[in-house]
């Protein structure tokens, strides 16, 4: 089950999906959203997706992942639109014969969507100022390595600041 | 050849547009289509060094060649998760 | 929540006992009860435990986990009793600021139950037999590598048979 | 002096009980136990060498002292998850 949504993730659905008797290990990973990023403290963000693309990207590492660990099933579900502080963004679900199959596998899928998939988050914070979340990457003039954001990767993309008082 | 861009998160907040049609030589590559987008958006010049292209569903570098009727994106570093 | 139980396992109940907005990842890895193992058929398990250790043990490798990780919360239950093909025998939480966090804090935390704490599976195959699982340890006259078992580790124990029909 | 030992999974089938009374001397250690619980069980010798021994909710190894009303265990190794 792979799929974009602007409704709350059921993630026991989607473990459900992935439980088989040929299977000994599942592992879910849930991203939610956190208050405090260095320093800074997040109220909410905006999940925009270029939908048809980052449904085929979800395609292509759920395959990629199939070529590395015999992966029995899996499950990838990305919110979209507004969320707040605590919802879950994401939710990855892998069933392997093996525990260590799995833990792998799911690394590999959450790492793989966080660089490949077209979806961004606007970061709302509490100061009442937004920014897009646009993590650096390595061009012919910037070398930058990526920082943290309220779920994993902030860019420092806020240097080039669109924030203004809401 | 013309081609509609579709634009994301803060290249379409920074253009205030989600899709702009664009006119590239018929042997334009990907690298041309920046320098086209740039010269419509002044705006987007801080972002466009790191724009990411894409055709179809692909990821898509400069010297890829674009065609009449592609289906063509342009995003900043994607931040999902 | 660390607990033994002779209930199925409850993971949402456990999931939604680790989320906090401190925490931006979190980890759930559940065993289950696999059908084929390295060729043989299992169609049940029945697990045993020395309750008191059992929950000792579990308490000291979240204290374990917390020294290397910035663990936030952790849920740990496992399951005793009959279980049946397919059915969840342990389920691990573990949430942390950071996925990459979350991830080696759960694979630490199950791979130390199995080697840690006092539980045993018996297993019961299609053909009517059953064994203990015993996985193999290095002692003065012995040094055996585990093998795989219907979860997880199976002990070449099985050489020591104890299997009869039922 | 008299300690009870708690016996689980195989071992507790082999010595068809789940616990066993046994006597040491003062001075014994664990694995004065092991085989104090060998003569009293012949059918465990084959698990003996591989038995873990706890006292309390800790392992011990064969050089920890046993004192009288000490919480001992024996049992195969762990095949929990």
């Amino acid at each position: 089950m792979i799929k974009l949504t602007r409704h709350e993730i059921d993630y026991a659905v989607l473990t459900e999906s992935v439980r088989s008797q040929q299977s000994g290990a599942i592992v879910l990973f849930l991203g939610t959203v956190r208050e405090m990023t260095n320093g800074h403290q997040t109220v909410a963000l905006d999940y925009e997706a270029y939908h048809e693309m980052a449904e085929a990207k979800l395609a292509e590492i759920e395959s990629e992942a199939r070529k590395m660990w015999p992966v029995d099933r899996v499950g990838i579900v990305h919110r979209l639109g507004h969320l707040e502080l605590g919802d879950i963004s994401v939710a990855v679900a892998v069933s392997c014969p093996h525990r260590h199959q799995a833990f792998e596998a799911g690394k590999h899928l959450i790492d793989r969507l966080k660089e490949l998939v077209p979806v961004w988050k606007k970061e709302y914070l509490n100061d009442g100022t937004s920014a897009w979340v646009h993590p650096c990457v390595k061009s012919a003039d910037h070398a930058v390595s990526a920082a943290e954001s309220a779920t994993e990767n902030r860019g420092n993309d806020l240097l080039q600041s669109t924030r203004k008082p809401e | 050849m013309k081609l509609d861009v579709k634009l994301f998160a803060r290249a379409k907040d920074l253009a205030g547009a989600d899709w702009v049609q664009l006119d590239v030589s018929d042997s334009a590559n990907v690298g041309d289509l920046r320098n086209a987008l740039i010269e419509r958006f002044p705006d987007l010049s801080p972002l466009v060094p790191r724009l990411l292209v894409a055709i179809g569903t692909d990821y898509a570098d400069d010297q890829t060649q674009l065609h009449p009727g592609a289906e063509v994106a342009c995003f900043p570093p994607v931040s999902g998760g």
